[in-house]
């Protein structure tokens, strides 16, 4: 039996004991579907003029700026939503995020001490 | 600018740095034999060395000595050392880190170990390797002192 | 033919990085071109010895190149005294299967990283330092993964930290960056000294500071559980993790991405660790199925779930480019932990008062193992992703980014590969040991998989969010003059990239072959003769 | 006995004084010399571990013939291993102390944090 013992094990099924996952098989799937779609994608309309309204970006009805600085949502807007609603959760994390190299040191004795009372009862 | 410290010390320094320097390479060379090695004795010769760099300032000794060469140094010790190290290979039992020259007939100047407590030639090639830690010492440590000391000076100088 | 290589392949290994680390500044001296060619052979000699000694002992009895040197999976090599008379007067560096594997990173991350480095450093000065430190580092790390001696992977763990805090402070111009490296060396310095503390309590016990020597006869008695404590501790803040992990991020984010790479291999050296001190030198005790096992399962699983939490929700705020692949990296970090403390959970004695995992804490087990070198293969691509982008921009800030993937066809493509392995999605190697995380966790308790799985798909917006960010939108006027990034990057990249693809399609080859001897030497430990400790004690 | 307690007792005074200085020193020399306080502290462990009663130096003079009760030399050199680094990571945290007073101006965290802001 070697390293690649025959050509079979180098695709065999990766097994997890409730499951399994093979990613040659799921790329084989992956390629049929993607044939599927691009059959129905030659049943499309394919009279559309260049150079018209018709291939602009089309932004909700606003019109786009010269600048193109401006037409990029920046990092810091995206997910706004999601900053807004953990809030509460971000405002302690960056309170425990102090960056100073002492409260580093600080959380390291914590855990030390955590760790002597639990192994200590134990 | 006239570096370094008054004219006193600047003499006593120059009587005592020879003095220094011996008792730095008899510690380094005895390493085997006495307390020492050469860390110690590499730590110093280059505290004698610092003391010269305190007493003539860092601006007069950058221009005698140059970093660079230093580093050279600093590399040259190390590659002495793992080189003892690496010889280890060749000779005798064949591994890295063998004593090749203890008891091994590799050189027979090296063969009678332990006879006499105080010749150079009792410990295989570990005088070897504590020159080479010597001078990587000397190297280092005079290194960092200096260009600790030119950083200090650099920014003493005005460039903030 | 390979015999008298391998047969010195550990102390090569070691030596050859020292060696060409000391050489380097006196080539520097002659040319810098030649500097630059003699660091990548001394890296890829290297990583050839590595990669030899690793199939050695992970290949199969039949297939391997000098089957006398391996016996019962574990090759030793002995520096100093030979005789077994002075077990103190010696150094024995032992390679298992686990350390076997562990190597595995040492021998793909820095070639990788010295690649990348010709042009990536190409406009910096004193690159002969840049190229000693990074050589030092590479023999640092490597020795970690390898010594079978507790004060020697303290040395070799200050090496590590020596190294790494200089080279973080690299670009001393920036003051960001040298602040990060203080940071790094106080508490790599603090967190190296109480491990020597717990060293000098074992010694104190047992006169012995070989793990396989200590493995044998350690009681566990007060003095052990405190030096346990410390030993775990001190690793686990090296390691990164929460709530010790707010150096990382400063310390991975501002280093050159190059440095980043080895500096992340040797977090996970710092992992490699804790395994061996918990399985190994602590394990008889440890992996025992009482309630101490069990407790000590859950309140790892408690530190990686916190682990994963406060990574991915603070990788989702970050703007900067490499803190915020920092903060991931430590979220990745947690999935290993979570792994093993849920392997650990799993230990169960039945009635007879056997100790066994449990099938399923043997696929945590497998996972976590897996998920090692998935971790520092696609952190790794991400980070020299980010230095791509500061290359060509100078710019980190995801702010003001905008548009790249336009100018940078390549760097692009490498970053979607990254991108859909960290945050595991199919069909790339990500996947594949978080599934076998997942899946192993669900039947320990299925809130551990649903909050892994959580986790994962927020990791996948935070690198959306850098994807849009930094790569698509309109082509931004000032970067219009960016050109692709030069050849040595891309080849840097492509490495991992191809070994990160290949892992992803033949997830099954790896695992049986390369991760599975891992695995087994940590199962060693339940078996009435370990190997690891045998190899010391046994022979010689 | 108490006499070969008090080794132990200084290495613990040594490590928790270095420790407050780290914790709640805002001057980062005053951090270095913490550290350097429990390095001392670590080193003294060692030492004291290596020493035996009535024991002298591992030493071989003429003096010392076969049967004199030495004491181990392995801690010793395990402590010159660490005082070695000890003088490394000294060095190199000095060095970006030198680096964050240049860019800064200031030694003190909190004037260093501000700045940052």
């Amino acid at each position: 039996m070697g390293l690649i013992d025959s050509l079979s094990q180098i695709y065999e099924t990766l097994n997890t004991d409730s499951g399994f996952w093979n990613p040659l098989v799921w790329i084989g799937a992956f390629v049929i579907i993607f044939l599927i779609a691009y059959i129905l994608r030659g049943y499309g309309n394919k009279a559309y003029k260049k150079n018209t309204e018709q291939t602009k970006v089309f932004l909700s009805g606003n019109p786009e700026f010269d600048d193109k600085e401006k037409m990029h949502v920046k990092a810091k807007n995206l997910y706004w939503g999601f900053n807004e609603t953990l809030k509460g959760v971000y405002k302690i994390l960056d309170r425990l995020h102090t960056d100073n190299a002492s409260d580093f040191i600080l959380w390291f004795v914590v855990i030390l001490g955590i760790f002597f009372i639990i192994l200590g009862v134990l | 600018m006239s570096s370094g410290m008054s004219k006193i010390v600047k003499t006593m320094t120059g009587v005592t740095f020879p003095l220094m320097l011996i008792f730095g390479l008899y510690v380094i060379l005895h390493g085997h034999l006495t307390p020492g090695g050469g860390f110690q004795g590499g730590a110093i010769v280059a505290s004698a060395c610092a003391m010269v760099l305190i007493a003539y300032g860092s601006v007069w000794t950058m221009k005698k000595v140059k970093e660079k060469h230093l580093s050279i140094l600093e590399s040259l010790g190390a590659i002495g050392f793992i080189g003892v190290a690496g010889l280890g290979f060749l000779f005798g039992v064949n591994y890295f880190f063998n004593n090749f020259l203890l008891k091994q007939d590799v050189i027979p100047l090296f063969n009678n170990v332990g006879t006499g407590a105080s010749n150079i030639n009792t410990a295989g090639v570990i005088p070897l390797m504590n020159i080479a830690v010597g001078l990587k010492v000397i190297a280092g440590l005079f290194a960092i002192v200096l260009v600790m000391a030119y950083a200090t000076h650099k920014l003493k100088g005005g460039e903030k | 033919m390979f015999e008298d290589l391998l047969t010195h392949a550990p102390a090569l290994i070691v030596a050859i990085p020292l060696l060409g680390a000391f050489l380097t500044p006196l080539v520097g001296k002659i040319n810098d071109k030649l500097r630059n060619i003699f660091a990548i052979i001394i890296v890829a000699l290297n990583s050839f010895i590595i990669l030899l000694l690793s199939y050695n002992i992970l290949a199969h009895e039949s297939v391997k190149l000098a089957p006398d040197l391996v016996k019962n999976g574990v090759q030793t090599y002995i520096f100093g005294a030979q005789s077994a008379n002075y077990p103190v007067a010696r150094i024995i560096f032992e390679v298992d299967g686990l350390n076997a594997y562990m190597i595995i990173l040492g021998a793909i991350l820095p070639l990788a990283a010295i690649i990348y480095s010709w042009s990536f450093m190409k406009d910096e000065t004193g690159q002969d330092k840049y190229y000693t430190l990074m050589l030092l580092l590479t023999a640092g790390m490597l020795g970690m993964m390898m010594t079978g001696d507790l004060f020697n992977f303290f040395v070799f763990l200050e090496i590590t930290s020596i190294a790494s805090a200089a080279l973080i402070a690299y670009r001393t111009n920036n003051k960001f960056s040298v602040q990060a490296a203080f940071k790094y060396i106080v508490i790599s310095t603090i967190g190296a000294l109480f491990f020597l503390f717990a060293i000098a309590i074992l010694y104190g016990q047992y006169n012995a500071l070989n793990m396989a020597v200590l493995a044998n006869s350690i009681q566990y008695g007060l003095l052990e559980k405190i030096a346990f404590v410390l030993f775990v501790v001190a690793l686990a803040m090296k390691a990164g993790i929460a709530p010790m992990h707010m150096w990382l991020p400063g310390a991975y984010g501002r280093a050159p991405a190059s440095v980043t790479l080895i500096v992340m291999g040797t977090t996970l050296g710092s992992f490699y660790g804790l395994l061996r001190i918990g399985f190994t030198v602590y394990g008889e005790h440890l992996i025992s199925g009482t309630n101490l096992s069990i407790a000590l399962g859950w309140m790892l699983v408690g530190l990686a779930i916190l682990t994963i939490f406060v990574g991915v929700l603070m990788a989702l705020r970050q703007n900067d480019f490499k803190k915020m692949i920092g903060f991931a990296a430590v979220a990745e970090i947690g999935y290993m932990l979570l792994a093993f403390g849920a392997a650990l959970a799993s230990v169960y004695q039945d009635t007879a008062g056997a100790v066994a995992f449990s099938p399923e804490g043997v696929t945590a087990l497998r996972g976590g193992m897996f998920h090692i070198l998935n971790d520092a293969l696609d952190i790794g691509l991400l980070f020299l992703v980010a230095g791509a982008i500061y290359y060509v921009s100078k710019e980190s800030s995801l702010n003001k980014l905008g548009g790249l993937a336009r100018n940078l066809k390549y760097t692009t493509i490498f970053f979607v590969i990254g991108m859909v392995a960290v945050s595991g999605l199919p069909p790339l190697n990500g996947f594949a040991s978080k599934l076998m995380i997942y899946q192993s966790t669900y039947a320990i308790n299925p809130i551990l998989a649903i909050v892994a799985i959580l986790a994962s798909i927020l990791l996948l917006a935070v690198f959306v969010k850098v994807f849009y960010a930094a790569f698509l939108g309109p082509k931004l006027p000032k970067f219009d003059k960016v050109k692709e990034v030069p050849i040595s990057m891309l080849i840097g990249m492509l490495i991992l990239a191809c070994i990160i693809i290949f892992i992803g399609l033949f997830p099954n080859l790896v695992v049986e072959n390369v991760v599975q001897p891992a695995v087994d030497a940590l199962q060693a430990v339940l078996d009435n003769t370990n190997n690891y400790i045998a190899a010391v004690l046994g022979g010689a | 006995m108490l006499t070969f307690q008090i080794p132990y007792l200084a290495v613990a005074g040594l490590i928790i004084i270095g420790l407050y200085a780290v914790l709640f020193k805002r001057n980062l020399i005053k951090m270095i010399i913490g550290i350097t306080l429990i390095e001392s502290g670590v080193n003294l462990f060692l030492i004291t571990l290596s020493f035996r009663e009535g024991s002298v130096a591992p030493i071989y003079t003429a003096d010392a013939t076969q049967g004199t009760l030495m004491s181990l030399p392995v801690p010793q050199a395990l402590t010159l291993t660490s005082i070695v680094i000890g003088v490394a990571v000294l060095a190199l945290m000095l060095t970006l102390v030198i680096h964050i007073y240049r860019h800064y101006g200031t030694l003190d965290v909190r004037k260093i944090k501000e700045d940052d802001n």
